[in-house]
């Protein structure tokens, strides 16, 4: 924190660039990253203990502040979510550009990022205090009554048909992800066919006169990925079954589970 | 919000307050409510039977009126306009599932034609289904398609639009939207897995079933 | 609407008569009617608007109002009396904060899109949090933007202005205020962490945190 050491203003605590109070306050945070939605959120609450206006907010301080709050969650080994951590680095990175004198050559200046990020906590702060407001109004069924006997009479028998718009989306959702459980199609790029095994191993019998694992017959890139590896691995069994039994080859394996071997069976 | 009740905890509330607070009550009232009932309700000190008559004679003459059934006392429509309480719509249903798949797969690509649906629902269509579909004036015949055989192909119309409170069938959310809102993963909606296999089971081997 | 195109076949009926059917109508019915509507009830060649007009300040100050949302009308008990209805009042599944606020952000800043909820809450949206509010019917789907990838948009209905007493959106508390202090203006900051871009990005890799 030393290289933070920056003057701010008179009620600053040298040591950490924040006032005592608002350290406080934001020790008295409890560490529970559950109880916040999101970065942005956790910001706010943040933002909230330097008890200015948002427009007015060190957004210096505010990036120490959510640093702070993510190291003791660290420190405390809470699982974070990767945007948190996400906004970290941002943040990080964003108080780094603050504490140094300002770059003409970059397009966006740390302070109109910091700008915006205060336009943010205000905007969401301002949508919370506006659904607060909505909430508290007189609401249907709650405050306000419609008629309690309806008097429509349902006389004329006449059926109507009714869908809403989610049956429509849902029955449109179900249809095309149905079409994931499909038949079962071979996935082609992941497939060493027969052929294939067999095309490779006969130019090279001529030369295996000596016994040879089959599994040094895998094609290059059929080695790593285990469900390649099967494929090529059966392939090429496959394909060495086929050369010994038109009489190409001799097969053996010592003992079960033992490594498969050939070898070029001598001309004539 | 409580002001009527503030003058004096035990005062009752002015006559016209009153009969303000019989003729809302009345009006959420799910049935007739006596005196008694209306007395339970109201502010300590309330005359009920005072507030009924000046209520009453306000809407003398009126659309609706104060009537007394019994002992209990409730809203009624005039009797000269109950014609105009006849409505026509009384039994709503919900489509079937074929019906609504249909509907969806025509909505999404239109102009689709009949092979086409049947190819995207794994099923045949039954005739009374895309029949169905269109008395309801949801689809309709669109131009033919200039593929081999030119097939008469199904759009969706303005009255589909309108029910669905769409501007344009363009408006509907694709795949990815569909998954990104969640709505995708959603349960299946009323028509329940089980049934609806017996549905798709009966498309495949019957001819054109009824299909509700 | 279609005023005496043959005055002596088809008279209207009297102001004050119109005046009683359209209260008949309207008390008759649980859910707000449009004007569409109430003309399709009514006899030929009435003026439901001018009705309407002298029906609500016949109304005023009453137990009972008329009140519009969107475009369409209802009688409402007034919202003072709402003590008086205890035993009315129905008991609702309450809503979730991540619900409110998406509905709050839908309101004031309709038509939006979910990356522009995503953006102004700072999270992204969650499954079923949509869902549940189309559920309600207070939000539906609007006008995809213009915007590339034509992005399908959310706005609230008329069940939305009718369960919160507004006559339109325009009427939302406090919106002139927002609008004035520019914090309605879904502008994607100078490369901001949740710039709607980044925020797909990390859609895609990072599982979203739980909102509820």
């Amino acid at each position: 924190m030393s290289d933070d050491d920056f003057p701010e203003g008179p009620a600053r605590d040298a040591s950490t660039g924040q006032s005592v109070e608002e350290r406080l306050a934001a020790e008295a945070l409890i560490v529970d990253v559950d109880g916040f939605e999101g970065p942005l959120d956790l910001l706010l609450t943040l933002a909230r203990t330097q008890k200015v206006d948002l427009r007015r907010i060190s957004v210096l301080n505010l990036a120490r502040q959510y640093l702070d709050f993510i190291d003791r969650a660290r420190a405390l080994r809470i699982e974070l979510a990767a945007d948190y951590l996400v906004m970290a680095a941002w943040l990080a990175f964003l108080k780094s550009r603050l504490l140094l004198p300002p770059d003409p050559e970059e397009e966006v200046s740390a302070e109109d990022l910091a700008a915006h990020l205060a336009f943010q906590l205000e905007r969401l702060e301002a949508m919370r205090k506006a659904a607060a407001r909505l909430m508290a109004r007189d609401q249907l069924g709650r405050d306000v009554f419609a008629r309690g006997q309806p008097e429509e009479q349902t006389r004329a028998r006449k059926v109507t048909w009714t869908a809403s718009l989610l049956d429509l989306m849902q029955a449109y959702a179900r249809l095309r992800t149905r079409d994931d459980f499909r038949p079962f199609v071979m996935d082609r790029v992941g497939v060493f066919t027969m052929e294939e095994a067999l095309e490779r191993m006969r130019p090279l019998m001529g030369t295996t006169l000596e016994w040879t694992d089959i599994l040094a017959f895998l094609p290059d890139g059929w080695q790593g990925d285990p469900a390649r590896r099967r494929s090529a691995t059966a392939s090429t069994f496959a394909a060495t079954l086929e050369l010994a039994k038109g009489g190409r080859l001799d097969i053996r394996q010592d003992d079960t589970f033992g490594p498969i071997r050939i070898r070029a069976r001598p001309a004539g | 919000m409580n002001e009527s009740r503030d003058p004096s905890l035990f005062e009752a509330p002015p006559p016209g307050e009153q009969e303000r607070m019989v003729e809302a009550i009345l009006f959420a009232s799910a049935t007739p409510m006596t005196v008694a009932e209306l007395h339970a309700r109201l502010p300590h000190g309330c005359d009920a039977p005072t507030a009924l008559r000046q209520l009453a004679s306000r809407y003398d003459g009126r659309g609706v009126r104060l009537v007394r059934s019994g002992d209990a006392w409730a809203f009624r429509t005039a009797s000269d306009l109950s014609y105009l309480m006849t409505r026509e719509t009384v039994e709503t249903r919900k489509l079937s599932r074929a019906a609504i798949e249909t509907l969806a797969i025509v909505a999404y690509h239109e102009p689709v034609t009949r092979a086409e649906i049947e190819e995207i629902r794994g099923v045949s269509v039954s005739k009374g289904t895309v029949e169905h579909l269109m008395e309801l004036g949801w689809i309709k015949l669109g131009k033919r398609k200039m593929t081999p055989g030119r097939p008469v192909t199904f759009v969706v119309t303005r009255a589909f639009l309108d029910h669905f409170g769409l501007e344009s069938a363009r408006d509907l959310p694709g795949l990815k939207e569909l998954r990104a809102a969640g709505l995708l993963e959603s349960t299946p909606g009323p028509a329940a897995p089980a049934d609806s296999d017996d549905a798709e089971q009966e498309d495949l081997f019957t001819p054109s079933p009824p299909e509700e």
